[in-house]
């Protein structure tokens, strides 16, 4: 039987984290996502699966928690907005750098600085392009429902093991903090065995000590380390996913992902209701991002918007994935506002005018 | 008698623990890091605890202490270790854990999480190096520097005015609640080297009652930092810094230890 | 002069010459070699294997863990 | 059929946990739903209010400029909100406390005293559960019965024994709704 | 009388400062930049101007150090590297969203993680596509030689007064610890009168109070802030600089900053000397970056090449600048590890083959 | 007498500091905050240093005081304050410059701020408003949450065994050299109010001496946080925090005060 | 019955109703207002006017520092 | 005029501080200079190399995979670099410690019993002066006075009475400097 709830988005993260199996959660709060750390409090997850919730001191702390949690082989989380992610971002660089899985989640916040507690999606650049030192990448999801808040709590960790690598949700507090009916997942069962090739979990005679370590003293080492991480990065791009709506027949493309994606939706129903061919491309990962399938469709349409709550970011990566073919424009509010599907509308009627 | 006869397996009094790897430790001569090292490993060789046990190396010196411990070990970002410490002891609390940490790791940019992993009262144990001093970088001033001394970022002695006086974290840890044993030794010599041993297993040991955080703080020699001969180091370090950092028992069963 | 009943095996290539070991042993039964090993270090050696008493001093303080002990009991 | 409804008020009043309420009826009967309030200290003794989707089809953007129905609660609501009404849609509001009342004429509009109605009761938290009557009235979005389904689920068991009271309430809110007269 | 010395980088940086009048130095040790601080406590700055110098407890608290100071209208700086400034991401935000001057040094080193102390050009993006939280920018300055590392800390402070925002040096270990002939700077003296307009050196009568922050509870209000500095991110492109180097006739373009030009210029030497005509364009800035350039030289060249210490940032930039006009290819070396001028030749020869 | 004979321009006796501006406080009704901000703001305005006067804001409800005093002011990131005044004060020695922080700033995110700019002996006033929870962001629980109580983090009440107990780190940066004045107060009670401004009236009057930190922790109410009516909370407080957290100096003149 | 030698002037608009004067008031000289503010407080103001001693005492426990005092010199 | 030097060796050898004095002596007679070191942990009790570039042009890379000086003073230098020299280049070294001479043929080889001599004159220190005045002789970039002129400013004003000594030493390695005898 499907269990059905209305749950925030913060929320949805949370059960989802449990249901999941997640082993273990270390946060501090800040708005739009304290409610993650609160309602796991209140689940009592030590009784329902004997998951470790943790507040920590700072999100410096944090983060080193689930760096040093993640050398052991288990599920462990942390989530933040803005500011704290930025604290984050050496810890983040150590974790891609030792090739650890785990799930970071970000309900984006106005920047820059302290700016205002209202949705962005101003951290694509720091998400996608590294905000920490080094050539790493993360694996960017991108969820545009409460559902997907849900979904992708799963989704995040299988793909971190996969790659063993750090995932991250980038959400926004539009998501984070509306309500929406949820299909939650079923009960998944903490996993009690490790993968011994490269867990610390206490050297045993069968083999040799496991370290975990993004250090290579001698540049030769790491040079070929970063080639490995490269390849891996590559490799990737199998598992870019993306959803398209209204696109076979359009003229004109809207690029849009999360909270941006939803507003777009109605934009394409309003335009569509005019007769205007608009489809919308929503990547689901950022991270790889749907690159090949743009530069496809790019020989298809006659132009292309990225609209996002930020001054200009993906666009830059949609930009490089049509790399001239079409002209691609950007529309996008800065600073924690947000813009309606009519505002967004009529940026397409002005900007893909001469189409119609 | 004949060395020959007396170089034999069954006369074997002392020997490098296993647990040290076959790797060449990567200290200066006579640096303490090597001998602390050893001591942590001939604890878990002695308990038996090797596929129990759970390092996590520091940002310093001993960045690549896993190259020499033969047991599980992470590498931590500077001064977080006592984070990592944390997340892997509360998943994991039928696990031995520890820390090594620098001055500078632990006391600088690490105070925060020194601090509240002692105040929640981690199980874990912490192993201290304090050598006033940051060696890997160069010899740059440390928290726990002393007046007037010399580094590469207090080339004209550490002035407390401007710079701040020297920092005895170890002694504001022990008064935090989590605290169950915090303790000052040193490795310079055979005395010292078989007391902070014992500190070791004990910090080792207390992991089994669940009370809350072992701290052994180490007062070490850097001479490369000092530059001066290694037992040149050790004799300044017995005239300069057991004075302000003196040797002992700080807390023990969770109580104060009063007077000297 | 002492009968000695220990003796010591200094690992000679991974011995850095700090010479802590020479000034903890009770019994200045350690000199430190003319000669340099592989990596231009004078090592430990017994310059007075007579005095050993086996008493690992030397090996409890030796940083680098070069030292092996033996001592025959009596 | 899609209903966009906005419900606007002081922060004390109980318009999120209203919307919360009509969310949850929407489920109880199949719809697609969703729920977004603004959020942050500027709440603090401030304003709230919740934008709520009830839609037979998957909701798309849960941000609104135009409503088909807004149910205001102060004057600083209906200042605000007025204007975003799509023509032809649904207004209700409580006349308490309101000086400069709704002036557009291609929009219906109702009233419910329900802060009086509440005082009368001496049950003041069943404030938002009077408007919530009226609302169903009007609009018959979602049934009665769903409505106490949804009640029932978004309220935590320890609070059940509420569920009788609030039943009133939006009976007695349906009875209460009336059309505003227009001052010309 | 010139004054020529015979320095490293970070000495050089270090000696420019005390020159340029700067009152305020907060940093923290980290290979391979531990000099400038060396230097400066070594030159007694606090008796030769009364220039600040502090040794403070993190990276964190150097930069919020800089962050308390540069809001007192002085001239404050701090320098680092790689892990360092990923401490330091989301002071830099803050700073950015309050509109300060201040100069940050970062001397790259290769990454992620620990990663290896040797030269790396691996922070590009997090230096100019916002390691930190929300839409804001640094002025970048790329020095590829001791000389400019000790012009662009003069340089870099007039560009963060005029803009009132964070400048950086994104220099690199090699910059860093290599000595050249540097002239060296006259010495300035220090500011003694503060634009009262912004500054907090206390409320006198004749003015309001002053105000530095980020924040703005009012979506509204961050709205405008936001749009502000968008205006101001633009204006900042009339400061694009960048050299050219065998341009005219060139018809292949090599694209490098830093440390990687100064190996490429050798390249450049090598392959006209074998008759093939190539040519270097070598920001200066990297933010503002020499998009409008570029773009011109796409209609000029056949192909181009950024050159890099990375798996491939600052080619996104030229790419985006030259919009698919021109082939353009990645050469870069990862994980601390550096090409010689031959690597680079041998790639040149490999992809611009077919012009040859 | 009748009123309007009272109330005269030459019988006033108390009126709101002019350096208070005309915004109205975002504080709940009944918060201590707007006490506090008023407190430091009499002081300023009775030793007329206005102009010589700097202070920084932090991240938590205080997070806008700029808007309520009526001097230069810069927010800090959450924590930062006491780097911020560090380095505001080390470029102008001669200026009145203090920060005011809450409990979760100051005692969590910001440990290593604090502790390093006391143990270095900035010469600067840190306000301290310990709630015991993290107001801002919606009562969450902060180092300061005593033991069992709750919050929205802590649910069933602050277990100490999990979460660590109730952090006091005025008494810890009492032990510093580098602090010269410690002291906690309260300002729910007229006779407590008087106490709270003189202790800030210290901490301004220090700075003149250039010997350290003067820090005032100041127990105070959140009743948004706590869910109780003004008057409640206040009763609670005076019954439980002033328990743990009891009221008094802690350190003069750089001395430690023992007893009570 | 006292007679006044005090009494308090209240800033209606920006009380916010909190009570903490009322309390700390020596001579229960305050009480809380039937009707609201344009906030919705019910505010604060003098109950008992001929109570007031003008000892201050609400006026610096006020969170939001809107009362003002004034006393007669006897 | 170009010379690319790489000069080799153990960390106590006073590898970097020649390469110092070398590019100094370069600025003293107005040429472009640069100094690039191998830095790091990995330098403790290991190895250190430098590359120094003397121009009367600006220089362009600091770092290169070619040479046209090298000078060597340990084994592992010797394997790492005897490679790396242009056809024609010069290579100096110091036979102590050689166990594998150089192969090459078509470089010029010089040697210089400097650590020997070092020895004799009692005078460690001057080790690397010794090893500089053989490099000078044979290739005479730089001119003695711009040497001695780089010495000063390259030391410390503390340590100028220790100039004549290495005058000396510059001098008596000057003379010492001869051409290796080829191993067929
Ligand atoms: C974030 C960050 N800051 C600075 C550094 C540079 N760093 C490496 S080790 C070290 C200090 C080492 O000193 P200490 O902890 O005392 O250990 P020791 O080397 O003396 O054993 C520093 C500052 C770094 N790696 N990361
Ligand atoms: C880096 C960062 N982490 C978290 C936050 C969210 N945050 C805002 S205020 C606050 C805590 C406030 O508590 P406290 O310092 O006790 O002050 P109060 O609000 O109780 O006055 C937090 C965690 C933030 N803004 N920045
Ligand atoms: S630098 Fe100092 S601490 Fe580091 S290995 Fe050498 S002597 Fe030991
Ligand atoms: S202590 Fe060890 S390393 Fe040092 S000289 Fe003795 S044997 Fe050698
Ligand atoms: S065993 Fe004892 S007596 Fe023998 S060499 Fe070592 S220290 Fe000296
Ligand atoms: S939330 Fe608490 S601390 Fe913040 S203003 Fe309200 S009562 Fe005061």
């Amino acid at each position: 039987m499907k269990e059905i709830a209305l749950m925030k988005g913060n929320e949805a993260v949370a059960e989802a984290a449990i249901r999941a199996g997640v082993d273990g959660y270390f946060g501090y709060p800040i708005t739009p996502q304290s409610e993650v750390m609160e309602y796991l409090m209140l689940q009592r997850p030590e009784e329902r699966t004997g998951m470790v919730v943790l507040q920590a001191e700072s999100e410096v702390a944090s983060i080193n928690m689930v760096y040093g949690a993640a050398g052991t082989g288990k599920k462990v989380m942390t989530s933040s907005s803005s500011p704290g992610i930025s604290l984050m971002q050496e810890g983040i660089s150590y974790i891609a750098g030792a090739e650890l899985p785990c799930l970071i989640v970000n309900v984006v916040r106005g920047g820059p600085g302290l700016g205002t507690i209202q949705p962005s999606q101003a951290d694509y650049f720091q998400s996608v392009k590294g905000g920490g030192h080094g050539d790493y990448r993360l694996i960017v999801l991108a969820p545009a429902s409460v559902q997907e808040m849900a979904d992708f709590v799963d989704l995040g960790f299988e793909l971190a093991f996969k790659y063993r690598n750090p995932a991250m949700i980038l959400s926004d507090g539009l998501i984070g903090q509306m309500m929406e009916k949820v299909e939650l997942p079923p009960q998944k069962e903490r996993v009690k065995e490790f993968d011994q090739s490269w867990v610390i979990t206490g050297k045993t005679q069968d083999r040799e000590r496991n370290i975990i370590t993004s250090l290579n003293l001698d540049p030769d080492l790491q040079y070929e380390h970063n080639l490995k991480l490269q390849e891996k990065y590559k490799s990737m791009e199998q598992d870019v996913m993306f959803e398209k709506i209204d696109c076979d027949d359009a003229d004109y493309l809207l690029v849009a992902y999360g909270s941006s994606a939803r507003i777009c939706q109605k934009t394409v129903d309003m335009a569509r209701s005019k007769g205007k061919k608009i489809g919308l491309l929503r990547p689901k990962t950022l991270d790889p991002f749907p690159s090949a399938e743009l530069a496809k469709m790019s020989r298809r349409v006659k132009a292309m918007m990225a609209v996002e709550l930020s001054a200009g970011q993906m666009v830059e990566d949609v930009r490089l994935a049509v790399n001239g073919k079409v002209p691609v424009y950007h529309y996008g509010m800065v600073g924690g506002k947000i813009h309606s599907p009519d505002d967004v509308l009529s940026e397409v009627e002005d900007k893909f005018i001469g189409g119609y | 008698m004949d060395i020959k006869q007396i170089i034999k397996e069954e006369n074997q009094v002392y020997r490098r623990t296993p647990l040290m790897t076959e790797a060449t430790l990567s200290y200066c001569p006579g640096c303490g890091h090597g001998t602390i090292h050893r001591l942590i490993m001939e604890v878990v060789e002695e308990m038996g605890i090797q596929s129990d046990t759970i390092g996590i190396a520091p940002v310093g010196c001993a960045v690549i202490a896993y190259d020499f411990m033969d047991i599980d070990m992470s590498q931590a970002a500077h001064g977080r270790a006592p984070a990592l410490a944390t997340g892997i002891k509360r998943l994991w609390p039928e696990k031995y854990v520890f820390t090594y940490q620098g001055d500078g790791d632990l006391a600088a940019i690490g105070t925060a999480e020194t601090i509240h992993a002692c105040n929640r009262g981690e199980n874990i144990a912490i192993f201290f190096v304090n050598n006033g001093i940051y060696g890997m970088t160069g010899g740059q001033m440390a928290p726990t520097t002393l007046e007037g001394m010399k580094s590469s970022t207090s080339p004209y002695g550490r002035n407390s005015e401007t710079m701040g006086p020297p920092y005895k974290i170890t002694e504001m840890v022990a008064q935090l609640p989590g605290t169950y044993y915090v303790a000052r030794h040193a490795v310079h010599k055979p005395g010292p080297v078989r007391k902070a041993k014992k500190a070791i297993r004990q910090a080792f040991e207390n992991q089994k009652l669940n009370k809350g955080v072992s701290l052994v703080e180490f007062v070490s020699n850097c001479n490369s930092g000092w530059k001066m001969t290694p037992n040149d180091s050790n004799i300044w370090m017995e005239e300069n810094m057991f004075k302000f950092y003196p040797m002992g028992d700080i807390k023990v069963e969770g109580k104060l230890v009063n007077g000297d | 002069m002492a009968k000695a009943i220990g003796a010591i095996v200094v690992d000679v290539e991974r011995c850095k010459g700090c010479q802590v070991c020479r000034v903890n042993c009770p019994t200045m039964t350690i000199g430190m070699a003319e000669e340099v090993n592989g990596k231009g270090y004078h090592y430990a050696y017994m310059e007075n294997p007579e005095n050993c008493t086996g008493c690992t001093n030397c090996a409890v303080v030796c940083p680098d863990g070069v030292i092996t002990v033996y001592r025959v009991k009596q | 059929m899609t209903e966009e409804i906005i419900i606007a008020g002081f922060g004390g009043q109980g318009v999120l946990s209203m919307g919360k309420i009509l969310a949850y009826s929407g489920i109880m009967q199949e719809q697609e739903v969703s729920w977004m309030p603004s959020y942050g200290p500027e709440m603090r003794g401030g304003t709230a209010n919740v934008t709520v989707i009830l839609s037979d089809d998957r909701v798309s953007s849960p941000v609104l400029q135009s409503f088909d129905t807004a149910i205001l609660l102060n004057q600083q609501s209906m200042d605000k909100f007025e204007s975003t009404l799509k023509p032809g849609g649904l207004m209700i509001y409580d006349p308490n406390g309101i000086t400069r009342h709704p002036k557009r004429d291609d929009i219906r509009i109702f009233q419910v005293e329900a802060t009086a109605e509440a005082a009368r009761m001496k049950s003041p938290i069943t404030f938002n559960m009077l408007v919530l009557g009226a609302y169903i009235k009007v609009n018959p979005v979602v049934d009665f019965e769903n409505v106490i389904l949804g009640l029932k689920k978004s309220l935590p068991q320890r609070h059940h024994h509420l569920i009788p009271k609030n039943e009133t309430a939006i009976s007695r809110g349906m009875e209460m709704v009336h059309e505003a007269k227009r001052t010309p």
